[in-house]
Protein backbone atom coordinates (compact mmCIF):
# COMPACT_ATOMS: atom_id res chain seq x y z
CA UNK A 1 0.00 0.00 0.00
CA UNK A 2 1.25 2.82 -1.41
CA UNK A 3 0.30 6.25 1.19
CA UNK A 4 -0.74 9.16 -0.62
CA UNK A 5 1.32 11.86 -1.91
CA UNK A 6 0.60 15.30 -4.07
CA UNK A 7 2.95 18.18 -5.32
CA UNK A 8 2.35 20.78 -6.22
CA UNK A 9 3.52 23.19 -9.00
CA UNK A 10 3.48 26.61 -10.23
CA UNK A 11 5.30 28.16 -13.44
CA UNK A 12 5.34 31.27 -15.63
CA UNK A 13 3.42 30.31 -18.64
CA UNK A 14 7.04 29.12 -21.27
CA UNK A 15 7.32 25.72 -23.26
CA UNK A 16 10.67 24.88 -21.98
CA UNK A 17 9.32 24.35 -18.36
CA UNK A 18 6.97 21.71 -19.39
CA UNK A 19 9.32 18.94 -19.39
CA UNK A 20 9.88 19.55 -15.31
CA UNK A 21 6.44 19.19 -15.14
CA UNK A 22 5.67 16.27 -17.46
CA UNK A 23 9.45 14.44 -15.10
CA UNK A 24 7.45 15.30 -11.86
CA UNK A 25 4.49 13.76 -12.81
CA UNK A 26 5.82 10.98 -14.24
CA UNK A 27 7.59 10.88 -10.73
CA UNK A 28 4.38 10.71 -8.70
CA UNK A 29 3.07 8.32 -11.11
CA UNK A 30 5.78 5.80 -10.38
CA UNK A 31 5.69 6.57 -6.65
CA UNK A 32 2.27 5.85 -6.82
CA UNK A 33 3.02 2.54 -8.23
CA UNK A 34 1.72 2.68 -12.03
CA UNK A 35 4.54 1.02 -14.59
CA UNK A 36 7.17 2.74 -16.81
CA UNK A 37 4.68 2.69 -19.48
CA UNK A 38 1.70 3.91 -17.15
CA UNK A 39 3.83 6.48 -15.92
CA UNK A 40 4.49 7.94 -19.36
CA UNK A 41 0.94 7.69 -20.18
CA UNK A 42 -0.06 10.00 -17.33
CA UNK A 43 3.17 12.46 -17.83
CA UNK A 44 2.03 12.50 -21.73
CA UNK A 45 -1.52 13.32 -20.70
CA UNK A 46 -0.01 16.41 -18.10
CA UNK A 47 2.19 17.44 -20.62
CA UNK A 48 -0.56 18.28 -23.10
CA UNK A 49 -3.06 19.74 -20.41
CA UNK A 50 -0.16 21.75 -19.28
CA UNK A 51 0.87 23.01 -22.76
CA UNK A 52 -2.79 24.14 -24.08
CA UNK A 53 -2.93 26.24 -20.23
CA UNK A 54 0.49 27.64 -21.29
CA UNK A 55 -0.22 28.10 -25.14
CA UNK A 56 -4.37 28.47 -25.25
CA UNK A 57 -5.08 29.75 -21.73
CA UNK A 58 -2.28 32.25 -21.07
CA UNK A 59 -1.29 32.93 -24.71
CA UNK A 60 2.32 31.96 -23.44
CA UNK A 61 2.53 35.45 -21.69
CA UNK A 62 4.98 34.83 -19.11
CA UNK A 63 3.36 37.34 -16.60
CA UNK A 64 0.38 34.11 -16.30
CA UNK A 65 1.27 31.24 -14.22
CA UNK A 66 -0.01 27.79 -14.55
CA UNK A 67 -0.79 25.53 -11.40
CA UNK A 68 -0.69 21.94 -11.52
CA UNK A 69 -1.34 19.64 -8.64
CA UNK A 70 -0.35 16.08 -8.52
CA UNK A 71 -1.82 13.99 -5.88
CA UNK A 72 -2.18 10.14 -6.25
CA UNK A 73 -2.81 7.63 -3.21
CA UNK A 74 -3.33 3.59 -3.72
CA UNK A 75 -6.24 3.90 -6.04
CA UNK A 76 -5.55 6.33 -8.46
CA UNK A 77 -3.79 9.58 -9.65
CA UNK A 78 -5.30 13.08 -10.15
CA UNK A 79 -3.39 16.13 -11.81
CA UNK A 80 -5.29 19.30 -11.59
CA UNK A 81 -4.32 22.31 -14.10
CA UNK A 82 -5.45 25.37 -13.96
CA UNK A 83 -4.50 28.34 -16.21
CA UNK A 84 -5.70 32.24 -16.17
CA UNK A 85 -7.53 32.36 -19.67
CA UNK A 86 -11.07 32.74 -21.20
CA UNK A 87 -11.38 28.55 -21.20
CA UNK A 88 -13.34 27.14 -23.89
CA UNK A 89 -15.73 24.45 -24.84
CA UNK A 90 -14.03 21.00 -25.01
CA UNK A 91 -17.07 20.22 -27.38
CA UNK A 92 -16.70 22.76 -29.92
CA UNK A 93 -12.79 21.17 -30.89
CA UNK A 94 -12.83 19.42 -34.48
CA UNK A 95 -12.02 15.66 -34.47
CA UNK A 96 -8.53 15.92 -35.74
CA UNK A 97 -8.87 11.72 -36.90
CA UNK A 98 -11.73 13.08 -39.18
CA UNK A 99 -10.78 12.60 -42.63
CA UNK A 100 -10.68 16.30 -43.43
CA UNK A 101 -8.31 17.48 -40.32
CA UNK A 102 -5.85 14.61 -40.67
CA UNK A 103 -3.26 16.43 -42.52
CA UNK A 104 -3.63 19.64 -39.87
CA UNK A 105 -0.07 20.21 -37.74
CA UNK A 106 -2.32 20.69 -34.49
CA UNK A 107 -5.33 19.79 -33.16
CA UNK A 108 -4.16 16.28 -31.24
CA UNK A 109 -3.75 17.56 -27.84
CA UNK A 110 -7.24 16.46 -26.03
CA UNK A 111 -7.12 13.06 -28.23
CA UNK A 112 -4.07 12.20 -26.27
CA UNK A 113 -5.22 13.31 -23.13
CA UNK A 114 -8.17 11.23 -23.41
CA UNK A 115 -6.47 8.46 -24.65
CA UNK A 116 -3.67 8.54 -21.96
CA UNK A 117 -6.20 9.16 -18.59
CA UNK A 118 -9.22 7.63 -17.57
CA UNK A 119 -11.58 10.60 -16.70
CA UNK A 120 -10.81 14.40 -18.01
CA UNK A 121 -12.94 17.45 -16.62
CA UNK A 122 -13.25 20.75 -17.57
CA UNK A 123 -14.35 23.65 -15.45
CA UNK A 124 -14.20 27.05 -16.01
CA UNK A 125 -13.34 29.09 -12.71
CA UNK A 126 -15.23 32.10 -12.46
CA UNK A 127 -11.78 34.52 -12.35
CA UNK A 128 -9.29 32.58 -12.56
CA UNK A 129 -9.32 29.93 -15.58
CA UNK A 130 -9.41 26.85 -17.31
CA UNK A 131 -9.44 24.03 -14.66
CA UNK A 132 -8.59 21.10 -16.21
CA UNK A 133 -8.31 17.42 -14.29
CA UNK A 134 -7.02 14.14 -15.19
CA UNK A 135 -7.90 10.73 -13.46
CA UNK A 136 -5.86 7.67 -13.85
CA UNK A 137 -6.97 4.65 -11.92
CA UNK A 138 -3.77 2.13 -10.77
CA UNK A 139 -6.01 -0.84 -11.84
CA UNK A 140 -8.32 -1.45 -15.10
CA UNK A 141 -9.87 2.19 -14.89
CA UNK A 142 -13.36 3.02 -13.66
CA UNK A 143 -15.01 0.65 -15.74
CA UNK A 144 -13.73 -1.98 -13.53
CA UNK A 145 -14.78 -0.33 -9.76
CA UNK A 146 -18.23 -1.01 -11.11
CA UNK A 147 -19.55 2.55 -11.93
CA UNK A 148 -19.77 2.08 -15.90
CA UNK A 149 -16.85 4.94 -16.52
CA UNK A 150 -19.56 7.75 -16.13
CA UNK A 151 -16.94 11.04 -16.15
CA UNK A 152 -18.35 12.52 -13.10
CA UNK A 153 -18.31 8.88 -11.04
CA UNK A 154 -14.95 10.36 -9.57
CA UNK A 155 -16.23 13.58 -8.64
CA UNK A 156 -18.72 12.14 -6.48
CA UNK A 157 -16.50 9.70 -4.57
CA UNK A 158 -13.69 12.25 -3.50
CA UNK A 159 -14.42 15.26 -1.51
CA UNK A 160 -12.71 18.91 -2.37
CA UNK B 1 16.44 14.42 -30.07
CA UNK B 2 19.17 13.56 -32.27
CA UNK B 3 18.67 13.40 -36.39
CA UNK B 4 21.64 12.17 -38.59
CA UNK B 5 21.01 11.39 -42.18
CA UNK B 6 22.18 8.99 -44.50
CA UNK B 7 21.88 9.44 -48.66
CA UNK B 8 21.23 5.87 -50.21
CA UNK B 9 20.73 6.62 -53.75
CA UNK B 10 17.99 8.61 -53.87
CA UNK B 11 16.47 8.36 -50.78
CA UNK B 12 17.69 10.43 -47.42
CA UNK B 13 17.47 8.11 -44.71
CA UNK B 14 16.64 9.89 -41.39
CA UNK B 15 17.75 8.50 -37.53
CA UNK B 16 16.28 9.75 -35.29
CA UNK B 17 16.67 9.12 -31.41
CA UNK B 18 15.33 10.91 -28.45
CA UNK B 19 11.78 12.25 -28.02
CA UNK B 20 10.17 14.58 -30.62
CA UNK B 21 8.47 17.68 -28.71
CA UNK B 22 7.47 20.71 -28.73
CA UNK B 23 10.24 23.29 -28.36
CA UNK B 24 12.93 20.53 -28.96
CA UNK B 25 13.00 17.61 -31.10
CA UNK B 26 10.13 19.41 -32.96
CA UNK B 27 12.65 21.88 -34.41
CA UNK B 28 15.18 19.13 -34.86
CA UNK B 29 13.10 17.64 -37.14
CA UNK B 30 12.02 20.45 -38.74
CA UNK B 31 14.96 21.57 -39.36
CA UNK B 32 16.54 18.62 -41.00
CA UNK B 33 14.08 18.10 -43.19
CA UNK B 34 13.77 21.50 -44.19
CA UNK B 35 17.51 20.82 -44.97
CA UNK B 36 16.92 17.98 -47.26
CA UNK B 37 13.90 19.88 -48.83
CA UNK B 38 16.31 22.75 -50.12
CA UNK B 39 19.31 20.61 -51.32
CA UNK B 40 16.70 19.05 -53.95
CA UNK B 41 16.64 15.82 -51.79
CA UNK B 42 12.52 14.68 -50.99
CA UNK B 43 12.60 10.85 -51.16
CA UNK B 44 12.75 10.95 -46.84
CA UNK B 45 12.59 8.09 -44.97
CA UNK B 46 12.08 8.60 -40.98
CA UNK B 47 13.92 5.95 -38.91
CA UNK B 48 11.84 5.85 -35.74
CA UNK B 49 13.29 3.29 -34.32
CA UNK B 50 15.34 5.18 -31.21
CA UNK B 51 12.57 7.90 -30.79
CA UNK B 52 11.13 7.25 -27.32
CA UNK B 53 7.55 9.16 -27.66
CA UNK B 54 6.60 12.19 -29.10
CA UNK B 55 3.56 14.69 -28.11
CA UNK B 56 0.73 16.52 -29.89
CA UNK B 57 3.36 19.07 -31.30
CA UNK B 58 5.83 16.23 -32.62
CA UNK B 59 3.34 15.19 -34.19
CA UNK B 60 2.60 18.20 -35.91
CA UNK B 61 5.46 18.54 -37.03
CA UNK B 62 5.17 15.15 -38.83
CA UNK B 63 2.40 16.23 -40.40
CA UNK B 64 4.03 19.52 -41.56
CA UNK B 65 6.86 18.05 -43.08
CA UNK B 66 4.68 15.27 -44.56
CA UNK B 67 3.02 18.47 -46.30
CA UNK B 68 6.23 20.59 -47.02
CA UNK B 69 7.85 17.48 -48.83
CA UNK B 70 4.60 16.52 -51.02
CA UNK B 71 4.53 20.14 -52.15
CA UNK B 72 7.97 19.40 -53.96
CA UNK B 73 6.63 16.40 -55.38
CA UNK B 74 9.20 13.46 -52.56
CA UNK B 75 7.19 11.55 -49.84
CA UNK B 76 7.97 10.92 -46.02
CA UNK B 77 8.07 7.43 -45.05
CA UNK B 78 8.26 5.94 -41.74
CA UNK B 79 10.30 3.20 -40.66
CA UNK B 80 10.07 1.24 -37.52
CA UNK B 81 7.96 2.95 -35.38
CA UNK B 82 8.52 1.81 -31.48
CA UNK B 83 5.87 0.45 -29.54
CA UNK B 84 5.04 4.29 -27.96
CA UNK B 85 5.28 5.94 -30.88
CA UNK B 86 3.12 3.25 -32.83
CA UNK B 87 0.12 3.84 -30.68
CA UNK B 88 0.62 7.29 -31.07
CA UNK B 89 0.37 6.93 -35.08
CA UNK B 90 -2.63 4.89 -34.45
CA UNK B 91 -4.86 6.86 -31.98
CA UNK B 92 -4.22 9.66 -33.77
CA UNK B 93 -5.15 7.76 -37.14
CA UNK B 94 -1.51 9.55 -38.87
CA UNK B 95 -1.13 5.66 -39.88
CA UNK B 96 -3.58 5.88 -43.25
CA UNK B 97 -1.42 9.24 -43.75
CA UNK B 98 1.75 7.56 -43.36
CA UNK B 99 3.44 4.48 -45.55
CA UNK B 100 5.19 3.13 -42.58
CA UNK B 101 7.97 0.02 -42.81
CA UNK B 102 9.69 -2.39 -40.70
CA UNK B 103 12.32 -3.52 -42.98
CA UNK B 104 14.53 -0.69 -44.17
CA UNK B 105 15.32 -2.39 -47.67
CA UNK B 106 12.01 -2.61 -47.92
CA UNK B 107 10.96 0.89 -47.62
CA UNK B 108 14.64 2.07 -49.75
CA UNK B 109 12.92 0.69 -52.99
CA UNK B 110 9.40 1.32 -52.68
CA UNK B 111 10.75 5.18 -53.76
CA UNK C 1 20.23 36.09 -22.92
CA UNK C 2 17.97 33.79 -20.95
CA UNK C 3 14.90 35.66 -19.78
CA UNK C 4 14.03 35.30 -15.73
CA UNK C 5 12.36 31.82 -14.82
CA UNK C 6 10.92 30.36 -11.98
CA UNK C 7 9.13 27.50 -10.79
CA UNK C 8 7.38 27.09 -7.29
CA UNK C 9 7.30 23.67 -5.75
CA UNK C 10 5.09 22.37 -2.42
CA UNK C 11 5.73 18.86 -1.40
CA UNK C 12 4.66 16.62 1.83
CA UNK C 13 7.84 15.89 3.93
CA UNK C 14 8.36 12.56 2.46
CA UNK C 15 12.08 11.52 1.05
CA UNK C 16 10.39 9.91 -1.85
CA UNK C 17 9.77 13.17 -3.35
CA UNK C 18 13.33 14.99 -2.93
CA UNK C 19 14.47 13.30 -6.72
CA UNK C 20 11.46 15.35 -8.30
CA UNK C 21 12.36 18.51 -6.76
CA UNK C 22 16.04 17.49 -7.81
CA UNK C 23 15.25 17.13 -11.29
CA UNK C 24 13.15 20.45 -11.22
CA UNK C 25 15.92 22.21 -9.70
CA UNK C 26 19.03 20.84 -12.03
CA UNK C 27 16.72 21.49 -15.22
CA UNK C 28 15.66 25.45 -14.56
CA UNK C 29 19.56 25.47 -13.72
CA UNK C 30 20.07 24.31 -17.06
CA UNK C 31 17.76 26.26 -18.40
CA UNK C 32 19.57 29.18 -17.22
CA UNK C 33 22.23 28.47 -18.55
CA UNK C 34 24.73 26.01 -16.41
CA UNK C 35 26.39 23.42 -17.74
CA UNK C 36 25.39 20.13 -17.03
CA UNK C 37 28.10 19.67 -13.68
CA UNK C 38 26.94 23.54 -12.46
CA UNK C 39 23.37 21.81 -12.77
CA UNK C 40 24.08 19.18 -10.94
CA UNK C 41 26.14 20.97 -8.31
CA UNK C 42 23.17 23.04 -7.85
CA UNK C 43 20.73 20.19 -7.98
CA UNK C 44 22.63 18.32 -5.49
CA UNK C 45 22.50 21.82 -2.76
CA UNK C 46 18.71 22.08 -3.48
CA UNK C 47 18.69 18.58 -2.82
CA UNK C 48 20.54 18.74 0.86
CA UNK C 49 18.38 21.21 1.82
CA UNK C 50 15.27 20.19 1.01
CA UNK C 51 16.21 16.87 2.48
CA UNK C 52 16.75 19.01 5.71
CA UNK C 53 13.53 20.48 5.51
CA UNK C 54 11.90 17.30 5.51
CA UNK C 55 13.72 15.69 8.35
CA UNK C 56 15.00 17.78 10.88
CA UNK C 57 12.43 20.82 9.70
CA UNK C 58 9.31 18.91 9.69
CA UNK C 59 10.47 15.76 11.44
CA UNK C 60 9.03 13.83 8.16
CA UNK C 61 5.83 14.87 9.12
CA UNK C 62 3.67 14.26 5.96
CA UNK C 63 1.59 16.94 7.17
CA UNK C 64 3.73 19.65 6.97
CA UNK C 65 4.89 21.05 3.73
CA UNK C 66 8.25 22.56 2.36
CA UNK C 67 8.06 25.11 -0.36
CA UNK C 68 10.73 25.18 -2.69
CA UNK C 69 10.91 27.98 -5.11
CA UNK C 70 13.48 28.17 -7.92
CA UNK C 71 14.18 31.20 -10.11
CA UNK C 72 16.85 32.40 -12.55
CA UNK C 73 17.83 34.90 -14.85
CA UNK C 74 20.93 35.57 -17.16
CA UNK C 75 22.86 36.39 -14.06
CA UNK C 76 22.02 33.64 -11.07
CA UNK C 77 20.00 31.26 -9.78
CA UNK C 78 18.27 31.45 -6.54
CA UNK C 79 16.26 28.89 -4.44
CA UNK C 80 14.55 28.94 -1.28
CA UNK C 81 13.47 26.28 1.01
CA UNK C 82 11.01 26.92 3.20
CA UNK C 83 9.88 24.40 6.15
CA UNK C 84 7.41 24.59 9.18
CA UNK C 85 10.20 23.42 11.95
CA UNK C 86 11.44 25.38 14.92
CA UNK C 87 14.55 26.24 12.88
CA UNK C 88 18.10 25.94 13.99
CA UNK C 89 21.28 28.31 14.38
CA UNK C 90 23.93 26.91 12.07
CA UNK C 91 26.82 27.82 13.48
CA UNK C 92 26.05 25.38 16.28
CA UNK C 93 26.11 22.64 13.91
CA UNK C 94 29.63 20.57 14.29
CA UNK C 95 32.41 20.48 11.56
CA UNK C 96 32.22 16.84 9.96
CA UNK C 97 35.36 17.58 8.48
CA UNK C 98 37.06 17.67 11.95
CA UNK C 99 38.90 14.80 12.86
CA UNK C 100 36.20 12.98 15.48
CA UNK C 101 33.36 13.89 13.18
CA UNK C 102 35.01 12.19 10.52
CA UNK C 103 33.41 8.58 10.82
CA UNK C 104 29.96 10.04 11.65
CA UNK C 105 27.26 8.49 9.60
CA UNK C 106 25.61 12.06 9.50
CA UNK C 107 26.35 15.83 9.57
CA UNK C 108 27.43 16.18 5.98
CA UNK C 109 24.68 18.06 4.37
CA UNK C 110 25.25 21.82 4.96
CA UNK C 111 28.51 21.35 3.97
CA UNK C 112 27.71 19.94 0.34
CA UNK C 113 25.35 23.01 -0.02
CA UNK C 114 27.71 25.45 1.15
CA UNK C 115 30.41 23.50 -1.65
CA UNK C 116 28.22 23.58 -4.11
CA UNK C 117 26.41 27.02 -4.28
CA UNK C 118 27.79 30.68 -4.03
CA UNK C 119 25.87 32.04 -1.17
CA UNK C 120 23.58 30.14 1.62
CA UNK C 121 21.67 32.38 3.71
CA UNK C 122 19.33 30.83 6.31
CA UNK C 123 16.42 32.39 8.42
CA UNK C 124 14.00 31.60 10.75
CA UNK C 125 10.75 33.00 9.24
CA UNK C 126 7.94 33.70 12.62
CA UNK C 127 5.01 31.25 12.34
CA UNK C 128 6.55 29.58 9.34
CA UNK C 129 9.73 27.80 9.99
CA UNK C 130 13.18 27.75 8.72
CA UNK C 131 13.91 29.58 5.18
CA UNK C 132 17.47 28.60 3.29
CA UNK C 133 18.11 30.60 0.54
CA UNK C 134 20.59 29.55 -1.73
CA UNK C 135 22.58 31.73 -4.59
CA UNK C 136 24.28 30.26 -7.47
CA UNK C 137 25.97 32.72 -10.08
CA UNK C 138 26.59 31.65 -13.64
CA UNK C 139 29.86 33.27 -13.63
CA UNK C 140 32.55 32.94 -11.24
CA UNK C 141 30.68 34.16 -7.91
CA UNK C 142 30.51 36.70 -6.13
CA UNK C 143 33.85 37.90 -5.79
CA UNK C 144 33.90 38.10 -9.46
CA UNK C 145 31.53 40.69 -9.09
CA UNK C 146 33.32 42.80 -6.75
CA UNK C 147 31.43 42.21 -3.75
CA UNK C 148 33.92 40.26 -1.44
CA UNK C 149 31.56 37.39 -1.51
CA UNK C 150 29.71 39.32 1.87
CA UNK C 151 26.51 36.73 2.25
CA UNK C 152 24.62 39.62 2.64
CA UNK C 153 25.71 41.18 -0.34
CA UNK C 154 22.60 39.77 -2.86
CA UNK C 155 19.77 40.41 -0.45
CA UNK C 156 20.76 44.11 -1.03
CA UNK C 157 20.92 43.70 -5.03
CA UNK C 158 17.55 41.84 -5.59
CA UNK C 159 14.22 42.74 -3.79
CA UNK C 160 11.83 40.71 -2.74
CA UNK D 1 21.45 1.98 -8.01
CA UNK D 2 22.80 -1.04 -8.85
CA UNK D 3 25.22 -3.56 -7.02
CA UNK D 4 26.80 -6.45 -7.74
CA UNK D 5 29.41 -8.64 -6.28
CA UNK D 6 32.67 -10.76 -7.91
CA UNK D 7 34.27 -12.43 -5.44
CA UNK D 8 38.20 -12.77 -6.12
CA UNK D 9 39.83 -14.55 -3.56
CA UNK D 10 39.19 -13.54 -0.37
CA UNK D 11 38.64 -10.08 -1.60
CA UNK D 12 34.25 -8.97 -2.15
CA UNK D 13 34.64 -6.48 -5.52
CA UNK D 14 31.00 -4.65 -5.87
CA UNK D 15 30.52 -3.04 -8.71
CA UNK D 16 28.24 0.18 -8.23
CA UNK D 17 26.32 1.77 -10.99
CA UNK D 18 24.21 4.81 -10.42
CA UNK D 19 23.75 7.42 -7.29
CA UNK D 20 23.70 6.26 -4.03
CA UNK D 21 21.31 8.76 -2.43
CA UNK D 22 18.71 8.75 0.03
CA UNK D 23 16.24 6.08 0.43
CA UNK D 24 17.71 4.12 -2.90
CA UNK D 25 21.25 3.37 -3.38
CA UNK D 26 22.13 4.19 0.51
CA UNK D 27 19.83 0.90 1.41
CA UNK D 28 21.03 -0.78 -1.70
CA UNK D 29 24.59 -0.28 -0.66
CA UNK D 30 23.40 -1.19 3.10
CA UNK D 31 22.20 -4.31 2.87
CA UNK D 32 24.38 -5.58 -0.44
CA UNK D 33 27.52 -4.70 2.36
CA UNK D 34 25.67 -6.51 5.09
CA UNK D 35 25.00 -9.65 3.46
CA UNK D 36 28.59 -10.02 2.72
CA UNK D 37 29.30 -9.48 6.08
CA UNK D 38 26.77 -11.72 7.03
CA UNK D 39 28.25 -14.77 5.08
CA UNK D 40 31.93 -13.82 6.90
CA UNK D 41 33.20 -11.93 3.65
CA UNK D 42 34.86 -8.79 5.58
CA UNK D 43 37.70 -7.48 2.81
CA UNK D 44 35.28 -5.56 0.49
CA UNK D 45 36.35 -3.03 -2.70
CA UNK D 46 33.56 -0.83 -3.54
CA UNK D 47 34.17 -0.18 -7.13
CA UNK D 48 32.80 3.48 -7.69
CA UNK D 49 33.60 3.90 -11.35
CA UNK D 50 29.86 3.95 -12.46
CA UNK D 51 28.48 6.15 -9.44
CA UNK D 52 27.44 9.47 -10.71
CA UNK D 53 26.93 10.89 -7.70
CA UNK D 54 25.94 10.57 -3.66
CA UNK D 55 24.14 12.86 -1.28
CA UNK D 56 25.21 13.38 2.28
CA UNK D 57 22.88 9.80 3.01
CA UNK D 58 24.99 7.98 0.37
CA UNK D 59 28.56 9.39 1.94
CA UNK D 60 27.47 8.21 5.68
CA UNK D 61 26.12 5.17 4.32
CA UNK D 62 29.59 4.74 3.02
CA UNK D 63 30.91 5.09 6.15
CA UNK D 64 28.64 3.24 8.18
CA UNK D 65 29.35 -0.11 5.97
CA UNK D 66 33.27 0.92 6.68
CA UNK D 67 32.95 1.15 10.58
CA UNK D 68 30.65 -1.87 10.58
CA UNK D 69 33.38 -4.07 8.44
CA UNK D 70 36.34 -2.71 10.78
CA UNK D 71 34.06 -4.32 13.97
CA UNK D 72 34.34 -7.37 11.85
CA UNK D 73 38.04 -6.85 11.60
CA UNK D 74 38.05 -6.66 8.05
CA UNK D 75 37.86 -3.36 5.36
CA UNK D 76 35.93 -1.49 2.85
CA UNK D 77 38.30 0.08 0.53
CA UNK D 78 37.17 2.16 -2.92
CA UNK D 79 38.16 1.97 -6.22
CA UNK D 80 38.20 4.60 -9.25
CA UNK D 81 35.52 7.49 -7.83
CA UNK D 82 34.50 9.08 -10.58
CA UNK D 83 35.28 13.08 -10.98
CA UNK D 84 32.41 14.23 -8.96
CA UNK D 85 32.16 11.60 -6.41
CA UNK D 86 35.47 11.79 -5.73
CA UNK D 87 34.96 15.83 -5.39
CA UNK D 88 32.70 14.80 -2.49
CA UNK D 89 34.96 12.53 -0.96
CA UNK D 90 37.72 15.40 -0.81
CA UNK D 91 35.29 17.88 0.34
CA UNK D 92 34.00 15.74 3.12
CA UNK D 93 37.58 14.72 3.81
CA UNK D 94 37.14 11.02 3.79
CA UNK D 95 39.34 10.41 1.29
CA UNK D 96 41.43 10.67 4.33
CA UNK D 97 38.88 7.55 5.92
CA UNK D 98 38.80 5.32 2.68
CA UNK D 99 42.23 3.63 1.06
CA UNK D 100 41.23 4.57 -2.25
CA UNK D 101 43.01 2.87 -5.49
CA UNK D 102 43.02 3.12 -9.23
CA UNK D 103 44.03 -0.26 -10.44
CA UNK D 104 42.06 -3.35 -9.39
CA UNK D 105 44.57 -5.60 -9.10
CA UNK D 106 47.24 -2.98 -7.20
CA UNK D 107 43.53 -2.83 -4.85
CA UNK D 108 42.91 -6.45 -4.73
CA UNK D 109 46.63 -7.44 -3.57
CA UNK D 110 46.71 -4.65 -0.55
CA UNK D 111 44.25 -6.67 1.47
N1 LIG E 1 -6.56 25.64 -21.55
C1 LIG E 1 -7.18 26.02 -22.69
N2 LIG E 1 -7.67 27.30 -22.82
C2 LIG E 1 -8.28 27.70 -23.94
N3 LIG E 1 -8.48 26.91 -25.01
C3 LIG E 1 -8.02 25.65 -24.98
C4 LIG E 1 -7.36 25.14 -23.83
N4 LIG E 1 -7.04 23.85 -24.06
C5 LIG E 1 -7.46 23.58 -25.31
N5 LIG E 1 -8.07 24.65 -25.86
C6 LIG E 1 -8.72 24.75 -27.20
O1 LIG E 1 -8.91 23.43 -27.67
C7 LIG E 1 -8.31 23.28 -28.95
C8 LIG E 1 -7.84 21.86 -29.15
O2 LIG E 1 -6.74 21.63 -28.29
P1 LIG E 1 -5.75 20.43 -28.63
O3 LIG E 1 -6.57 19.24 -28.96
O4 LIG E 1 -4.81 20.30 -27.50
O5 LIG E 1 -5.00 20.87 -29.95
P2 LIG E 1 -3.97 22.07 -30.21
O6 LIG E 1 -3.50 22.55 -28.90
O7 LIG E 1 -2.91 21.46 -31.04
O8 LIG E 1 -4.78 23.11 -30.97
C9 LIG E 1 -7.24 24.32 -29.00
O9 LIG E 1 -6.91 24.70 -30.33
C10 LIG E 1 -7.86 25.46 -28.22
O10 LIG E 1 -8.73 26.20 -29.05
N1 LIG F 1 15.75 22.84 8.16
C1 LIG F 1 16.31 22.52 9.35
N2 LIG F 1 15.58 22.59 10.49
C2 LIG F 1 16.13 22.28 11.69
N3 LIG F 1 17.40 21.85 11.84
C3 LIG F 1 18.19 21.76 10.75
C4 LIG F 1 17.69 22.08 9.45
N4 LIG F 1 18.69 21.90 8.57
C5 LIG F 1 19.75 21.48 9.27
N5 LIG F 1 19.46 21.38 10.60
C6 LIG F 1 20.38 21.01 11.71
O1 LIG F 1 21.70 21.08 11.23
C7 LIG F 1 22.36 19.83 11.44
C8 LIG F 1 23.38 19.59 10.34
O2 LIG F 1 22.72 19.36 9.12
P1 LIG F 1 23.49 18.61 7.96
O3 LIG F 1 24.84 19.21 7.81
O4 LIG F 1 22.62 18.65 6.73
O5 LIG F 1 23.69 17.13 8.45
P2 LIG F 1 22.62 15.98 8.76
O6 LIG F 1 21.34 16.39 8.12
O7 LIG F 1 23.22 14.76 8.17
O8 LIG F 1 22.52 15.92 10.26
C9 LIG F 1 21.27 18.81 11.50
O9 LIG F 1 21.64 17.66 12.20
C10 LIG F 1 20.17 19.58 12.19
O10 LIG F 1 20.36 19.58 13.59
Amino acid sequence: MVPPTSISLVIPSEIRLVDVVHTAAERVAEIAGFDEDGALNVALAVRETVINAITHGNGRDPDLRVEVEVEADDRRLRATVVDQGAGFRPEDTPDPTASENLLRSSGRGLLLVRAFVDEVRFRRVDGRGMEVTLVKYLTDGPKAAGNGGRPDAEERRTER
Amino acid sequence: MKASVRNIGHVSVVDLSGKITIGEGDVVLRNTVQGLLDSGRSNILLNLEKVTYMDSAGLGELVACYKRTKEKKGNVKLLNPSGKVYDLLSLTKLEEVFETYKDEKEALVSY
